[in-house]
């Protein structure tokens, strides 16, 4: 089961360096923010995996607050381009 | 406000800002068993204001708050207030937690306490604050 | 919505005749008030065909979650090859849908469904423009978008 | 044995849960343009998530547990969908480019990029009269995508 | 004796009020109070001539030493004497003198002000209680001289005046301070009274050059001379009073007071005597050379002042009979010349002898005591400065030391006759000459003349009856000053010897050098070069110097680059700290290194992030690095067993990003201007910080000394305080307070965001007025240096991606006039300049400008 | 795990000190914004890091088994959060409101006050 | 139960809650910031008595025994802090009454202010470092809001300054909180002082009190630490300015003086060496500063700078002569300083300026408050018998005696300067002509409002207390030797905290 659960973590890690490219990369700012939405995503699934490995079930109640409240950065991001700021990307 | 005609974002925002609030409320009550509290579920409610205000913008979100987030501020800072002094009745220091077991009809007991107050105290401050903050700010640039 | 909330309703008396306030018991109880409304609902109008959406819901539930993965798949497919196969491109969807909360389902959904996403819905709210990542063949992709959203107002009506 | 067995099934799970999230994350690494890269985001992303509270659910076996694990997804689920509208939508009308092989745009033409309005091509000739009169001379930039 | 002092300042404290009724008559009045003075003090006479000290004491802060203690004894008499009694004559001269100035009364309240600080200083038993008169003359002084403050003239010789000495008052303070550590007591009566030999002291010199830096200042020695010529621009009242009289004696007084201490060290002899020859021989060239009659007093004061130091210095049982008798002299004549210098200046218009003349006819009596207060000036017979002149040059006759210093003496005698018959001469003989009519110069009013007939009587009478006045007025002083009991006399006629030769000899030559003064002067001009680099130019030279260290300082230092600042702050942060560490802990850690995978790939993306967040050019590509990074530390936290951290810290990142977000909408984006060196150079100071916290985690990590107090926490959080999320009940009851000020610093911050955004100080015009804030005129930003407009970097950028065509902005400016409220549609324009908030309509001008001189 | 957190946070207390030098003001705040992060992850680092050990008691026990993270360090940290959240909130308000005022972006040209 | 040394800190805690409660109404706002500041002002008196009868007063809040949650203590020095945060709050109520428009009212100034004593009087209170971060905060927080409130162009500069050196001074001061935390693993600063004195690694502790020193070194503006005060304390509303001159700085003293006597004293000869040194150039660099300007306010705030100097020698020199100097110069400075900066508004209202150059002829026209200038003015440059020289004269005498003769030197000279700074503004703003082209209605018309008359009120009040303190210099002593005697026996105050605990 260990080994699985590391497995897990090794993917999910994979994964957030190549989403953190991404950011990184661009080229636009949505590029940007999708990866950034994508990463709390991520985040979410660790914790999921890190409550199973902790056998410590409050850490999904993290994972609720972060599926519930880290898209509004993202709605924040889509309301700054559709305002009309500047982007420097 | 976000650009007239985005009606999925506006009925997502109206089903997921009660969620939210329901979602603090439930944050604030547990915060002294589990993960939580008067900050965290002070926080998370103003996510759900602000989802509301980047939806429908200032003024919608002034109407649905009801209290200006400014008296929202003073509130919950009286209210933190408040715990501190019911010690002194019982002659013990400041903030020393007092419990209030409250028999409810069918046996189940709730305790009402000094932390509990304490933290509704946060929760109304923290929501005051960032939302005195946030709609300030989109006001400003709604002009 | 009203028939749920009735359910809870009777969940709730449940709970409290039983004196048993576990998560089980009040999963009993939902269960039980499914079973008296079921019994109900021909008499009271407003309760009409809520007992019949559970199992819609259910088979939708199904049919999401197995579209889920196979378009997933086809993605992933995509994606893990060096070659691009995708042709992506925005498409208009005129809408059934016509409430508020019918409209965003459907788009909600759309999104959710790989292959597809939705962009915006027309000022009018009669045209739903979606991002589609293989327009091989855009009459297939529309009708099996027509009928993601038929199954979806099945539920909700 | 039945511990053996939701065991393998939950392994099962996290594995996938794993595979589909690093799917998600070479999408949005390797797709050409922004919304390509919405789509793995959002669905990928998604369903590495409720894979891995599946199984968290099984891995747990209790009610509170399931219900948090449930209401994750449906957070999910609810939201993910939602942030990929506001910024696919935000990102095209601000003329993030699109990629090359892009075969087909039947938004462009509904989209008046003067008046800022979409229409839905479906209007009377009555309606569009009013929308006209309603926006006459609003100065907007044209924006053009680059092909 | 305490309420003597007091009186006066009582007095001081009542003028306003009097003077609203009785206006330049309440000088008359007040002068009553010194009047009383002089007559109580002189009932002691004869009680001090006898041998006895009076001392009333009483307590201050006996914390510190500090008492109130006061002491008669003969020097103290003879300058409460002095002080009191020319002080009524100055009184009732200034009633006269200043009558129908408006500022009259405070004149008179500063002058009895100083005047109780005097009898203070003299009467004062206790150091710091000496001191503190001491200060207070220096500042009633400082407002005297000051009085016509209306004239930079006035206000620069003050300020000279009040620098000099208040510089000399605070090394005096150092050196009362040794004293009292040396001695061990802070009064004055119990050094005197100790045995202890100070001067075996290793502080001794240091101590000693720290009380002759106080008294030389104060009595103007050389080369401290030069504030004193320019205090002559006070009135008349004030030079003849504070300094000729008194205050300049204060000096004189405190080196006369501890001469009985410290009188025996040859470093006391020989800075006393060189530094009074040397400044009796300033003071009598400096006079000769000048035509100014309060100038040629001042100076002549100045010589006299030298004269009482070298007398000091001398230290014989004669010097300190001749010492006494010469102060008491000096005192008499001296107020008297300036008083009447003060007449000739009022009435003839002008003080400058060259430019007077023949005034004997209309000021008779005037030009009569003047004649007889020059005598005394002159040391001439039968008046009180001849009687003093011979003791001195009696005195002079010790050792070959002095011999030397003879010769000084002997030139300084003949220029003050010359001086003398200058004054006493110039003004009143020969043609008549004055900037007024003849016909409008008459005689002062008596009370401007009481003060001169009293003294110059005085001085006469002394001279006649010498041997009375040293019984009872100076030999108790010169007593005093010795610290037993002098063998000796006053008497006019000492017989035919040396001294009275040498005087003859001195007035003689003195007379014949009046003849030619005129001419001897016009060569002296010569000297005018080397006269100007004199002490009063490294005066200025010093003031000089401060402002231009500390011009150079604040370009330095406070230059007002935010970025200096921080950078000198941080290079302290890291050298303090890392000298502290590396000097005096012996550096050590193991790298135990146990993580996982993720673990690793989390603090990756932590770091990369950090440093993405610095490196990018974009500013929202930067706010998304931001955003990894909280989410890297937030799962961080989860990692490591803090969900509500966690949880807390993903909230506050999402927040803080819509905050970002909301105000980047108007920030302009990165511009990259830094040089390539400079960059280097804050990313070496970056590093320096982040390897100093590095080592210091380091150490931490491997050092735990004590088992935490969260173990108390941990086990009693659910047991009594009733809460199974041990962090929470932290926050909520074991460290509640914490959290109370926690939201009450959100509440702050929040408050804080809604004035900056919300008041604007063009809505409420007039407001900050009121409150008085800091406003400063508009900027105008060099044209180079102005940020363009966000709609050009806008435009620019969009350019860049050929998003859209070059000049399509122009179009879109001549349509935005008739814009409406419904901005909120603007998706891919920014239509910055109209949509902007009311508030910035600070700036809205400035904008006009802007969009006005760009070509379209 | 301590030793690879200490190079992280030393660097990024380097990269937030790097920024505060920079002219921008609004690089200025991003490095504040780093400098507190830092700071936070400073104390939860030098108190000693704990895996899967929240400070929580489970339902039914009095105390929680066996060793459980440092709750103490960690409500510091949220206190700290918090009132780095409030403090950065008013520092990028005003940064706002200076570029507004000032129109300049550019903290060398913020001397006036100084000189 | 000791609650006079919890409620300095909750009354304007509460008069600020209340305040913002009732943001809309002026008027009430004016009122309880009048009555909490009396209030205030009422119970730190009481407080200070129960101190002097007791020696330590000590409440563990939440009743939590003394290492484990936070505690409250006060001894003299606290004691004395908490009067003159009152004394400067009844000062500062009364001046804004007049002071204050209707607009700043309007947006927080009450309970920006409250809170700001608040955090003042936390700081002084408690017996928790981190507590002590946290109060810190707040009054950080408030100043800031205080600061810019008006919005003016100088106040955003001044502010940007202000905020970001500040908050460096905060990330230091958490993050040596935080290492302090993981070698000692306890926050209470008794338990803390015990725990050091038992620990093996007297470098370690010397490390993290260099951090400490430098954290506090900026809160106290030290050299050469101190850019932010001149930059930014001139730009605001007056009466805050003069509240920030008088007090806040303080804090970052009073922190210095209570870390370096209970927690850090092993190593005296490295630490407080550092100390002497920063004493010194932090007076010369102050007063030099001051010299270069032509505002009143500036002038003024670099003068807060210079005299932070004297305060810290007082520390530095550790003898208990020069620590009674160091608390008695805190006293002298608090009172006169905040003096100074009221006399400063005056003029700005009388003349609406406060450059040097454009200000002059209040001499003639107003001869009382020209008095009432003279009387800090000269105080503050150490003129006898005013409450500085005392001060001075305390510091110079325990300079001597422990043989610092450079150091000595140096406070000597600085006294000079600081007087030719003071005659600088006297002879510029008091004796000087009215420069031709001022507006001088306000200056010369014969009759003072009622407004104007209640800003001279607190001046009045404040100049009493520096005459009371100069002639009547004894009580005030024993104070400040009470407070020195505490301080140099921290073993009282850890007894006093943890009682049989330890
Ligand atoms: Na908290
Ligand atoms: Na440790």
């Amino acid at each position: 089961m260990e080994i699985v659960i590391l497995i897990t973590f090794g993917l999910l890690s994979l994964s957030m360096i190549l989403i953190f490219i991404r950011l990184l990369m661009g080229p636009t700012l949505p590029d940007r923010v999708v990866a950034l939405e994508l990463l709390a995503t991520v985040i979410v699934a660790i914790t999921g995996t890190y409550a199973i490995f902790t056998d410590r079930s409050s850490f999904i109640d993290v994972a609720i607050v972060v599926a519930l409240t880290a898209f509004l950065a993202a709605i924040g991001f889509a309301r700054f381009l559709e305002r009309g700021g500047p982007r420097d990307d | 406000m976000m650009k007239p005609g985005t009606i999925i974002l506006y009925t997502a925002a109206r089903f997921l800002v009660p969620l939210q609030l329901l979602f603090s409320v439930f944050l604030l009550l547990r915060g002294h068993n589990e993960p939580g509290g008067g900050f965290i579920a002070g926080l998370v409610a103003a996510g759900a204001f602000t989802l509301y205000l980047f939806t429908f913008g200032a003024a919608v979100t002034r109407d649905l708050m009801r209290v200006d987030p400014r008296n929202l501020i003073g509130i919950g800072l009286f209210i933190g207030m408040l715990s501190v002094f019911p010690a002194v009745l019982q002659g013990q220091p400041f903030l020393t937690a007092q419990w209030w077991p409250i028999m409810l009809p069918g046996g189940t007991e709730i305790k009402l306490s000094t932390p509990l107050i304490f933290d509704i105290g946060v929760y109304l401050t923290v929501v005051g604050a960032t939302m005195t903050m946030v709609i300030a700010l989109t006001e400003a640039e709604e002009r | 919505m009203i028939g749920f909330m009735w359910n809870l309703l009777l969940a709730v008396t449940w709970v409290v005749l039983t004196g048993d306030v576990g998560g089980i018991n009040l999963l009993f109880g939902l269960f039980i008030g499914y079973l008296v409304l079921g019994v109900m609902q021909r008499q009271i109008p407003s309760l009409r065909g809520y007992t019949r959406r559970l199992p819609r819901l259910i088979k939708f539930i199904g049919f999401f979650v197995k579209e889920l993965v196979v378009a997933n798949l086809t993605v992933a497919f995509d994606i893990i090859t060096p070659v691009w196969h995708m042709k992506p491109g925005v498409i208009a969807i005129p809408l059934e849908a016509k409430t508020e909360l019918e409209i965003t389902m459907v788009a909600n959904l759309i999104s959710l469904t790989p292959g597809t996403l939705s962009l915006d819905v027309s000022d009018d709210r009669r045209v739903l423009f979606i991002h589609a990542m293989f327009l091989d063949n855009e009459q297939e992709l529309r009708d099996s978008l027509k009928d993601l959203e038929r199954r979806v107002l099945e539920i909700l009506r | 044995m039945i511990e053996t067995l939701i065991n393998w099934i939950i392994a099962g799970f996290m594995l996938a849960s794993g595979i589909f999230t690093l799917l998600a994350a070479i999408g949005i690494l390797r797709l050409p343009d922004l919304m390509t890269r919405m789509h793995a985001s959002t669905k990928a992303g998604a369903l590495g998530v409720a894979l891995m509270m599946i199984a968290a659910m099984l891995h747990f076996n209790d009610l509170v547990v399931m219900a948090k694990a449930m209401a994750v997804i449906l957070f999910i689920l609810m939201t993910a969908p939602i942030a990929a509208h506001a910024i696919g939508r935000a990102g095209y009308f601000v003329g993030v480019p699109i990629w090359v092989n892009t075969v087909k745009d039947e938004l462009f033409n509904r989209y008046d990029s003067d008046t800022h309005r979409l229409r839905s091509g479906l209007e009377t000739e009555e309606e569009l009269k009013g929308m006209r009169a309603s926006n006459k001379d609003k100065p907007r930039i044209r924006v053009t995508t680059k092909k | 004796m305490q309420l003597a002092v007091l009186v006066i300042y009582l007095a001081a404290l009542l003028t306003p009020w009097l003077f609203v009724q009785h206006q330049h008559r309440t000088a008359y009045m007040m002068a009553l109070v010194p009047a009383a003075l002089t007559i109580w003090f002189a009932t002691h006479i004869p009680l001090i001539a006898g041998g006895e000290i009076l001392i009333h004491e009483y307590q201050w802060i006996p914390g510190l030493d500090i008492s109130f203690t006061m002491v008669l004894d003969g020097l103290s008499l003879m300058f409460a004497l002095l002080i009191c009694g020319i002080g009524t004559f100055i009184a009732l001269y200034a009633g006269a003198y200043l009558k129908g100035n408006p500022a009259q009364n405070r004149f008179l309240v500063i002058l009895l002000a100083f005047m109780g600080s005097m009898l203070g200083l003299v009467l004062a038993d206790n150091l710091i209680t000496l001191f503190v008169f001491w200060e207070l003359t220096s500042i009633t002084s400082y407002m005297l001289i000051g009085f016509n403050h209306q004239s930079a003239e006035a206000r620069k010789a003050a300020l000279q005046g009040l620098i000099v000495t208040v510089a000399g008052g605070l090394a005096l303070l150092a050196g009362l301070v040794m004293l009292a550590a040396m001695a061990g007591s802070y009064s004055i009566q119990e050094i005197l009274g100790t045995s202890e030999a100070l001067t075996e002291h290793p502080l001794f010199v240091g101590m000693l050059i720290c009380l002759l830096l106080g008294a030389f200042t104060k009595s103007a020695q050389f080369p401290f001379h030069f504030w004193l010529p320019n205090a002559m621009a006070a009135p008349t009242p004030v030079s003849a009073y504070l300094h000729s009289a008194t205050m300049v004696k204060a000096g004189i007084y405190l080196l006369a007071r501890l001469q009985p201490e410290l009188g025996e060290s040859g470093l006391w002899t020989i800075l006393l005597s060189s530094f009074g020859a040397m400044t009796m021989l300033t003071g009598a060239f400096m006079a000769v050379r000048s035509t100014d009659l309060k100038k040629l007093l001042a100076y002549s004061t100045i010589m006299a002042l030298g004269t009482l130091t070298l007398l000091l210095g001398i230290g014989t049982e004669t010097a300190m009979i001749a010492f006494a008798a010469y102060l008491l002299a000096h005192s008499l004549y001296k107020g008297a010349l300036f008083m009447l210098a003060g007449i000739v200046d009022h009435e003839a218009g002008s003080r400058d002898v060259t430019a007077l003349g023949g005034l004997r006819k209309n000021l008779p009596l005037t030009a009569t005591l003047v004649a007889v207060a020059a005598l005394s000036l002159a040391g001439i017979p039968p008046l009180f400065g001849f009687v003093a002149k011979e003791l001195l040059l009696e005195a002079m006759l010790g050792d070959a030391f002095h011999s030397f210093i003879y010769v000084f003496v002997m030139v300084a005698s003949i220029f003050v006759v010359t001086v003398a018959s200058v004054i006493a001469l110039r003004p009143f003989f020969g043609a008549f000459k004055a900037p007024k009519e003849q016909s409008k110069i008459h005689e002062p009013p008596v009370a401007m003349l009481v003060g001169p007939v009293v003294l110059v009587l005085l001085s006469l009478v002394a001279g006649i009856i010498p041997g009375t006045i040293g019984q009872w007025v100076t030999l108790p002083a010169s007593n005093a000053v010795a610290g037993n009991v002098v063998e000796g006399y006053l008497a006019l006629w000492h017989g035919l010897n040396l001294p009275l030769l040498l005087s003859g000899i001195s007035i003689a030559l003195g007379l014949i050098l009046y003849k030619v003064w005129d001419a001897f002067r016009q060569r002296l001009t010569v000297l005018d070069p080397i006269i100007n680099r004199g002490p009063e130019r490294g005066y200025f030279w010093f003031m000089d110097a401060i402002v231009w260290v500390a011009e150079w300082q604040t370009r330095w230092l406070q230059n007002g680059s935010m970025r200096n600042y921080l950078r000198t702050i941080v290079l302290v942060f890291v050298g303090l700290t890392g000298y502290t560490l590396l000097t005096r802990y012996q550096l050590h850690w193991n790298w135990d290194i146990n993580l996982y995978f993720h673990e690793l790939v989390t603090v990756s993306i932590l770091v990369a992030a950090a440093i993405a967040a610095c490196i990018t050019h974009s500013r929202l590509g930067s706010v998304a690095a931001m955003g990894a990074v909280g989410f890297s530390v937030a799962l961080i936290f989860i990692l490591f067993s803090a969900p509500d951290l966690g949880i807390t810290q993903i909230l506050v990142e999402t927040l803080t990003v819509i905050l970002l977000v909301l105000v980047l909408f108007r920030l302009p984006s990165f511009s990259n201007i830094s040089t390539t060196r400079e960059r280097i150079r804050d990313a070496v100071v970056a590093l320096l910080v982040g390897t100093l916290i590095m080592c210091l985690i380091m150490i931490t990590i491997d050092v735990q000394l004590f088992e935490p107090i969260s173990a108390y926490q941990i086990e009693n959080s659910y047991t009594l305080a009733q809460g199974r999320n041990i962090v929470n009940v932290i926050l909520v009851d074991f460290r509640a307070l914490d959290t109370l000020g926690e939201i009450f610093v959100l509440a702050l911050a929040a408050m804080g965001v809604y004035a900056m955004i919300k008041f604007n100080p063009d809505t409420a015009p007039g407001s900050n007025h009121y409150a008085g804030t800091l406003i400063l005129a508009e900027k105008k930003l060099a044209e180079k240096d102005i940020i363009h407009s966000l709609e050009e970097i806008h435009q620019k950028m969009l350019e860049d991606q050929n998003i859209i065509a070059a000049g399509a902005m122009n179009n879109r400016n001549a349509k935005d006039d008739d814009d409406d409220d419904d901005e909120s549609e603007d998706a891919n324009t920014s239509s910055y300049d109209n949509d902007r908030p009311q508030d910035d309509s600070a700036n809205s001008a400035n904008d006009e400008n802007e969009k006005e001189g760009k070509p379209s | 795990m301590e030793p690879i957190m200490a190079i992280a946070v030393g660097l990024m207390y380097a990269a937030a000190i790097y920024m505060m030098l920079r002219r921008s003001i609004v690089k200025l705040v991003i490095g504040l914004m780093l400098l507190s992060n830092a700071a936070n992850l400073l104390i939860f680092t030098s108190a000693g890091m704990t895996r899967g050990a929240p400070p929580l008691i489970p339902e039914g026990a009095i105390v929680p088994d066996g060793i459980v993270a440092d709750p103490l360090p960690q409500a510091l940290i949220l206190t700290a959060i918090v009132i780095a959240f409030g403090v950065l909130a008013f520092a990028v308000v005003l940064i706002h409101r200076a570029y507004n005022i000032l129109r300049t972006d550019n903290l060398d040209q913020m001397k006036d006050t100084d000189t | 139960m000791s609650f006079e040394v919890a409620l300095p800190i909750l009354i304007p805690l509460l008069t600020g809650a209340l305040c913002v409660m009732f943001w809309r109404y002026n008027a009430i706002q004016r009122a309880l910031s009048l009555a909490g500041s009396i209030a205030l002002l009422g119970t730190s008196i009481w407080l200070m008595v129960s101190v002097y009868n007791q020696g330590h007063v000590v409440m563990h809040m939440g009743n939590w025994e003394a290492p484990f949650g936070i505690t409250l203590v006060a001894d003299m020095l606290s004691a004395i802090m908490v009067v003159l945060t009152g004394m400067m709050a009844v000062a500062i109520a009364i001046f804004s009454l007049s002071s204050a428009s209707p607009s700043h009212e309007r947006f927080g100034y009450y309970p920006l202010m409250q809170l700001l004593l608040a955090g003042v009087a936390g700081s002084f209170l408690t017996g928790d470092i981190f507590n002590l971060y946290v109060w810190f905060e707040v009054m950080l927080v408030a100043s800031f809001a205080l600061l810019i409130l008006g919005g003016e162009r100088a106040q955003m500069e001044g502010a940007v300054k202000y905020v970001t050196l500040n908050l460096l001074s905060s990330a230091i001061f958490l993050s040596a909180i935080g290492l302090l935390y993981g070698l000692v693993g306890t926050l209470n600063m008794a338990d803390i002082a015990v725990k050091l004195g038992q620990a093996e690694n007297p470098g370690l502790v010397d490390v993290i009190a260099v951090m400490f020193l430098i954290a506090f070194g900026i809160k106290a503006a030290a050299f050469p630490l101190f850019f932010w005060l001149p930059a930014s304390y001139h730009t605001g509303p007056v009466a805050v300015s003069a509240l920030f001159a008088g007090l806040l700085t303080k804090v970052g003293v009073y922190a210095l003086f209570r870390v370096f006597t209970l927690i850090f004293n092993q190593n005296v000869d490295f630490t407080h060496e550092i100390l002497l040194w920063m004493a010194g150039l932090t007076m010369l660099t102050g007063v030099l500063g001051a010299a270069a300007q032509f505002e009143f306010r500036r002038i003024l705030s670099f003068h807060i700078v210079s005299q932070i100097g004297y305060m810290i020698l007082g520390l530095a020199l550790f003898t208990p002569l020069a620590l009674i100097g160091g608390v008695f110069y805190i006293m002298h400075h608090i009172i006169v300083k905040t003096n100074l900066f009221l006399i400063s508004g005056i003029t700005h209202r009388l003349l609406g300026t406060y450059d040097l150059k454009k200000l002059g002829g209040i001499y003639k026209s107003k001869p009382f408050l020209s008095v009432l200038f003279l009387i800090p003015a000269l105080s503050l440059a150490g003129i006898p018998p005013l409450s500085g020289f005392f001060a001075k004269f305390i510091i110079i005498r325990a300079g001597i005696e422990a043989n610092a003769y450079v150091i000595t030197g140096i406070a000597l000279l600085v006294g000079l300067l600081t007087l030719y700074s003071m005659i600088k503004i006297w002879a510029e703003v008091f004796w000087k002509k009215l420069p031709k082209g001022i507006d001088d209605t306000a200056l010369t018309e014969g009759r003072t409002s009622a407004s104007t008359v209640v800003l001279y009120i607190p001046v009045v009040l404040l100049a009493i207390c520096t005459l009371f303190i100069g002639l009547n210099g004894q009580p005030i002593y024993e104070f400040a030797e009470y407070s020195a005697a505490q301080l140099l026996n921290p073993a009282g105050y850890i007894e006093a905290v943890l009682g049989g605990s330890q």
